[in-house]
């Protein structure tokens, strides 16, 4: 039960990261319908800022700071690459977004250089004991910033004039510009808001060891995750998140008694077979609005 | 369509002519063998020496490149001083030229070796296991010698890759008795890699703990971090052995060393020699936890080793920052001057030529840079195979991180093995 | 207020129905006007088309007579991949359904050609068959049954979904494939491509024409093999089924096109190319491993057809030939910037600049011609077409 | 005064939807925009709001004017900053938002008179009032164009285009509809009513417009407008005679004659 339960634990942390990365998605899908494939590059240019902004400050003021600059950094990209394309076929923008990706994360990646590098974290491998359960700090750590950081989301989508516009753009674009919404402005914060939270969620990827430039790949767990709480739901992207991460933990740690022939681990494939068996029987996902895709 | 039909015409008249114009160039040069010229090198000391050209496929910017990397500036070092020296012969050797970026992918390094294969004499450096063997096949066909960046166990038993060191599977039977014999260990266990380098080590150590009596435990692992190693430490945990092998990345065994660090782990952790990264010196939290329990298997000497050779090289080296890796594409070249100058030497300075002369190397001066007994090609494989090892702790206060601990020896798992039927992780 | 160079819609508003059994009439001088239906459905609509593509093959099997090696080898490459994108274009493209799974399909193609081509004493699991055919066609068969048991996931799922979904596919398809490394021979290690011979001869061996030359004459006469194929499927009326389940699907349905049955069609043609595919891509370096298959395949399958243009078949050759030519293109840009190094301990370095060139380039692209190079092609044919009037 | 001048609309490059249109909607007064489905009356509004370039209409030839000033080619959100508030067909309230938000939404443009302008739309819908926490999407029909009208009016806008709003209510709703917007014009808002429900609309309009296949065939004032026998009969639904005229054929030559006389 112990091994469980610190399972669940170190799931809840993975699960925190997929879940501040799938919001991103979400937000920028709710803009603008497109799935942002650039995601992963502003995770990993997250994590590199920090990496250098944490030799020179501490940790605590580096991630204020990489956060608004990746911010910053998909702002621009938006405003460059991405609103040109506006009204032409979501694919079209989805492969640019892919493109953006390969240029943004060789950039970063050359940053990380030869050698393994370290956000600099003040958790590293420390474990915390909760009601007997081991769980590592930083998990606790990235559990604590994604409500943190959920919570924050809501407020801002439920409380600013802008996070209403937002939501409001997402429901019916046109009459939100009839109420003189700037669908532009929509666009760059939800561009915004997604580079922040890839960093954000790059940070507590990067903690508990040394990094390299492949850590990117973290981030394709989030599609599973958006899928399976559907493209358009924030509370499902942070629902699904956990529970992937959870699932995911939970295999990696029970495989070798279950399916000892397996060689290979399963984690990294669990997240897509969750997702199918949920499609198979809501094809909306568990949160999605039907009909998403118009017909 | 009359019109269209001229149109096409005049279309077709004026291809075929651009086509002749920049015609296809069929014949292979002076006749000379594929990458020897009478031209001198592109950064060539003597503009009067013709230039051979090796090949260097090498992992810049995936999971090796900090292997990849110093390797590939110590090789540059070593024929950058042989040139400043005089060359060889009538010749300078070029490794820049040619060198390619496969990213620890072996199918980009198959394509990139086709890429190249022309117009080299041979392949200077050839990082990874399965790699090489990707190229192995092309590469016999066509006599190209090739020295690895890699130290698996199935070199020896071909004529054509020249191997520098003690292999994979050797070292973590050198580990597995070490660890019976100075450690009293009841059970190992082993995260490796998936392939033939992880592979290596891990059959390797399952002979030894068959041959011991011990407790064996398989874990595979995965590149990635901290994320994709928690399932490897918990496998480890599981199984709770006395003393765990890694056959992975630096970061990966970091990764695994922190894991069990953390969760009380008090053994030994032996890591094989790409384990390691002087970069791992800045997780501040991780060097008490590396320095406590991990060590890595070697059969190389570490970057303050008090030999003339290592001396050379460290005045070479200059600026650049110490690396074990630096030293090794130092000394790897050694082995290659030596095939070059017997080329030479037989007046036969083609790639049969090279491979003759490999074949007939019964070792080389290397002034203390490589393990002794290496580059042996002449002799049977399991006689000439390198069976010792040596251990290398953490050490932050040496140049390059690590320190001896442990003098070579060999062990009598090691000793007793038969390495000239197949290698190890074809058993795999 | 028509577009004057829009000959579907001429050829509906200007004719009636009972043209269609008429022999196609063709007026002197204007060789884009189609005066019948049969006509505008024929393999080549006008004569024009024909002369230009008999000569377009002619000049690529002469190629090689002119062409450096290197160049060659990625041409052939181009073809290859072309076999694949056509496959794509045709789930895609025409029957609308967004697969980012085609590079599972791919590398269920090389897989199976691997096992069936390889030597049966080697290290991996062999079936020795030599003859090129059974082995191609093989892995085009294997590869649409696969794609025949994951079509009914289509029938549910639409759009966005439907392409994670398939992304889905290539991860657990890369852990199968990682596993069995009997077949396969696993992660990072991989094992001989299927060879092609012909016969006795070996076309990966040099003789009186280069490796490269004999693999390219190959590549390029299955090309053309399968374009003529997929080009007759699309004017047939499975095509149009395709493109009324792309448009409207629901309203196809109604009308009585069985949606089920032709995405189930859709991805097993598609699948089949794929997978024939996949058992040449490999042939020209001889080795693969599982690792390949991966998102980033996927992803270039459908930057080919996006590039080249969706719903063509000749903008899906196009894509696929610039696309493999491209990272020679951005291999060669350094070159011009003197500040970027070729030592991979500076910053920027060219194996940097290289794959960031190619992502650029893809940008740059569908900034500036959203509808590809078949749009590019077509822009040009029409401003000729209507010279000296604008519009 | 917000005009348009001899406005010419295509649709996606091809489709002419609007062909020398010119129409005055003085401050402060009603006009009314009659015509059939697809007469171009709602690309209309949308060339006086700035919503054209989503639906990929562009304007060719001719201007949009406010005060003498071109505003043609501006974006939407200046339209409604600068006090042009188009309510559009079908209600489209923001369903699932609550109705408070929807009015918050509406006030984006004027932000600081949030209060004063949502006690004022509180005041014009009382109903409103007393549903501001429930979700949008279950009011409704006439509740929903209530809130449409109300989320218009958060910003105080000088000009309210209102398109269709009777569509689909029951004739009381209607009837409450006209009352508001009479209401809201003795507040000084000039409205442009597009209406299927032309005697409601001539009724409490000043002046009024004809559409026929993108062009104005008729401009003039409501009153007169509503005694044209034309109009009478196929907006009205009226004969000669004050009877139900239902004769194709008398469509059929009407539609000749229009074609003719345009």
């Amino acid at each position: 039960m112990t091994a469980f339960l610190e399972a669940v634990g170190e799931g809840l942390g993975t699960g925190s990261v997929y879940a501040l990365l799938a919001l991103g998605f979400v937000i920028i899908y709710k803009a603008m319908q497109v799935i942002s494939f650039a995601q992963p590059a502003f995770m990993l240019a997250g994590i590199v800022l920090v990496s250098y902004l944490a030799e020179s400050v501490n940790f605590w003021a580096a991630v204020p700071i990489a956060v608004a600059a990746v911010a910053l950094l998909a702002l621009a990209v938006e405003r460059v690459a991405i609103r040109p394309m506006v009204g032409k076929a979501v694919f079209v923008i989805a492969i640019i977004t892919l493109g953006v990706d390969v240029v943004v994360r060789v950039v970063a990646g050359a940053f990380i250089g030869v050698d393994p590098r370290s956000v600099g974290d003040p958790w590293g491998q420390e474990v915390v004991n909760v009601a007997g359960i081991d769980m590592a700090q930083r998990n606790v750590a990235a559990l604590i910033a994604m409500v943190v950081v959920g919570g924050l989301l809501f407020a801002f989508f439920r409380f600013t004039p802008i996070g209403l516009a937002m939501r409001a753009s997402a429901l019916d674009q046109e009459a939100a510009m009839a109420q003189g919404v700037n669908v532009g402005t929509v666009f760059a914060t939800s561009w915004a808001l997604a580079g922040g939270l890839a960093a954000v969620a790059g940070v507590f990827a990067a903690t508990g060891g040394p990094i390299d430039q492949n850590i990117w790949i973290v981030a394709l767990a989030a599609l599973p995750v958006i899928i399976l709480g559907g493209l358009d739901s924030l509370g499902g992207a942070v629902l699904a998140g956990l529970l992937i991460g959870v699932v995911q933990a939970v295999v990696a740690t029970y495989q070798r008694d279950w399916v000892p022939s397996l060689e290979t681990n399963a984690g990294p494939i669990v997240p897509y077979l969750v997702m199918m068996l949920v499609l198979l029987v809501r094809p909306y996902g568990l949160f999605g609005t039907k009909e998403v895709e118009r017909v | 369509m009359k019109r269209t039909a001229t149109r096409l015409g005049v279309a077709l008249a004026v291809a075929s002519l651009l086509m002749t114009g920049c015609g296809r160039d069929d014949d292979n040069g002076s006749g000379a063998a594929p990458g020897v010229t009478d031209e001198p090198c592109p950064e060539a000391v003597d503009k009067e020496k013709g230039c051979i050209y090796l090949g260097v496929l090498s992992d810049f910017t995936g999971v090796f490149k900090g292997v990849g990397v110093p390797f590939s500036e110590g090789q540059k070092a070593f024929w950058k001083k042989v040139n400043e020296d005089g060359g060889i012969g009538d010749y300078e050797v070029d490794v820049t030229k040619y060198a390619k970026d496969s990213a620890y992918d072996p199918d980009k390094h198959a394509q990139l070796f086709g890429e190249i294969q022309d117009d080299i004499l041979a392949v200077a450096q050839s990082l990874g296991t399965a790699h090489t063997n990707a190229i192995l096949g092309d590469a016999e066909k066509e006599d190209i010698v090739i020295a690895p960046a890699s130290l698996a166990s199935s070199w020896q038993l071909v004529d054509n890759v020249l191997e520098v060191g003690s292999n994979y599977c050797g070292d973590a039977m050198n580990s597995v008795d070490y660890a019976v014999d100075e450690l009293g260990a009841k059970g190992v266990a082993v995260a490796h890699f998936p392939g033939d380098y992880g592979d290596d080590a891990a059959v390797g150590a399952k002979v030894a703990a068959e041959a011991r009596g011990i407790d064996f435990t398989d874990v595979p692992s995965e590149p990635g971090a901290a994320d994709k190693q928690a399932s490897v430490v918990a496998g480890i945990l599981k199984a709770d052995p006395d003393v765990v092998l890694v056959a992975t990345g630096p970061i990966e065994m970091a990764s695994i060393v922190g894991g069990l660090a953390q969760k009380g782990f008090t053994g030994k952790i032996i890591g094989s020699i790409p384990t390691w990264n002087i970069a791992l010196l800045g997780e501040k939290k991780l060097v008490p936890a590396l320095q406590a329990l991990y060590l890595q298997a070697t059969s190389f000497q570490t970057w303050e080793a008090d030999t003339p050779g290592y001396e050379a090289m460290r005045a070479a080296a200059g600026e650049t920052p110490p690396s074990d890796w630096y030293a090794l594409g130092y000394g790897s070249g050694y082995v290659m001057q030596a095939v070059i100058e017997k080329a030479i030497e037989d007046d036969d300075l083609t790639r049969e030529g090279m491979l003759n002369a490999a074949k007939s190397l019964d070792g080389v001066e290397s002034e203390g840079m490589l393990p002794e007994g290496a580059a042996n090609y002449a002799g049977d494989p399991n006689d000439a195979v390198i069976r010792e090892t040596a251990f290398n702790a953490v050490d932050p206060t040496t140049a390059s991180g690590v320190k001896q601990e442990v003098a070579p020896f060999v062990g009598p798992t090691a000793k007793d093995h038969d390495f000239s039927e197949s290698a190890c992780y074809e058993q795999y | 207020m028509t577009t004057p160079t829009d000959e579907k819609t001429t050829s509906f508003s200007g004719h009636q129905l009972e043209e269609t059994t008429r022999r196609p009439r063709r007026i002197w001088g204007r060789p884009g006007l189609v005066t019948a239906y049969a006509q505008d459905m024929a393999f080549f609509d006008t004569r024009a088309k024909l002369v230009a593509v008999c000569a377009l093959v002619a000049i690529a099997a002469l190629m090689p007579l002119q062409l450096e090696d290197d160049i060659l080898k990625l041409l052939a490459t181009g073809f290859v991949l072309a076999i694949g994108a056509i496959g794509l274009n045709l789930v895609t493209g025409y029957a609308g359904q967004v697969s980012l799974g085609h590079a599972f399909f791919v590398g269920v193609g090389a897989v199976t050609a691997a096992v069936l081509n390889g030597d049966p004493d080697g290290r991996r699991l062999g079936y020795g068959i030599t003859f090129l055919p059974a082995w191609m066609l093989g892995a085009g068969l294997v590869a649409a049954v696969c794609g025949a048991i994951v079509a009914p996931l289509a029938t549910r799922l639409r759009g966005l979904y439907l392409a994670i979904v398939t992304l889905g596919l290539v991860f657990i398809g890369q852990y199968i494939f990682a596993e069995w490394r009997e077949g396969t021979g696993g992660r990072g290690v991989g094992r001989d491509a299927a060879v092609p011979t012909l016969g006795d001869v070996d076309l990966t061996v040099n003789g009186a024409y280069t490796e490269e030359q004999k693999l390219y004459w190959l590549m390029l006469v299955i090309l053309v093999i399968f374009a003529v194929l997929a080009r007759n499927l699309v004017r047939s009326k499975v095509g149009r089924a395709f493109a009324a389940v792309r448009d409207r699907d629901i309203a196809a349905g109604v009308m009585g096109v069985q949606l089920g049955r032709y995405k189930l069609l859709a991805f097993t043609i598609s699948s089949f190319y794929a997978g024939v595919c996949g058992s040449l891509l490999y042939a020209a370096d001889g080795h693969f491993s599982p690792d390949e298959f991966n998102l980033g395949m996927s992803v270039l399958f459908i930057a080919m057809i996006l590039i080249g243009g969706a719903g063509t078949i000749s903008g899906s050759i196009m894509g696929a030939m610039l696309l493999a030519l491209l990272p020679r293109i951005a291999s060669e840009l350094p070159g011009f910037f003197p500040f970027i190094s070729d030592r991979s301990t500076e910053h920027p370095n060219i194996f940097e600049v290289e794959t960031a060139l190619y992502g650029v380039l893809i940008i740059a692209f569908l900034l500036f011609e959203p509808r590809g190079l078949y749009g590019i092609w077509h822009r040009i044919r029409t401003y000729w077409k209507s010279f000296p009037f604008s519009y | 005064m917000l005009a348009v001048q001899n406005l010419e609309v295509v649709y996606d490059d091809v489709v002419l939807a609007l062909r020398g249109v010119s129409l005055e909607l003085p401050d402060g007064k009603i006009v009314a925009l009659l015509g059939a489905n697809g007469a171009g009356k709602s690309t209309l509004l949308r060339a006086l709001s700035g919503l054209l370039d989503i639906h990929d209409g562009e304007i060719r030839k001719g201007s949009v004017t406010l005060d003498g000033t071109d505003i043609g080619e501006r974006k939407p959100a200046d339209f409604a900053r600068r006090g042009i508030k188009h309510v559009l067909e079908g209600r489209r309230v923001f369903k699932e938002l609550t109705v408070e938000e929807n009015l918050r939404v509406g006030a984006y443009t004027a932000r600081s008179k949030l209060a004063e302008n949502t006690e004022r739309v509180y005041g014009l819908f009382p109903k409103l009032a007393d549903m501001r926490r429930s979700t949008a999407g279950y009011l409704s029909g006439g509740e929903q164009q209530m809130l449409a009208i109300g989320r218009a009016l958060m910003s105080d806008p000088r000009y309210l285009l209102l398109d269709e709003p009777s569509l689909g209510l029951a004739p009381m709703i209607v009837a409450q509809i006209r009352d508001i917007v009479v209401e809201i014009n003795s507040q000084g808002t000039g409205v442009l009513l597009v209406e299927q429900n032309a005697a409601m609309a001539l009724e409490i309009a000043s002046h009024g417009y004809v559409m026929e296949n993108g062009r104005i065939v008729m401009d003039r004032p409501a009153a007169e407008l509503l005694k044209d026998q034309d109009v009478r009969e196929f907006y009205l639904g009226l004969g000669a005679e004050g009877e139900v005229k239902s004769s194709f054929r008398d469509v059929k030559h009407y539609r000749r004659r229009k074609r003719w006389a345009s």
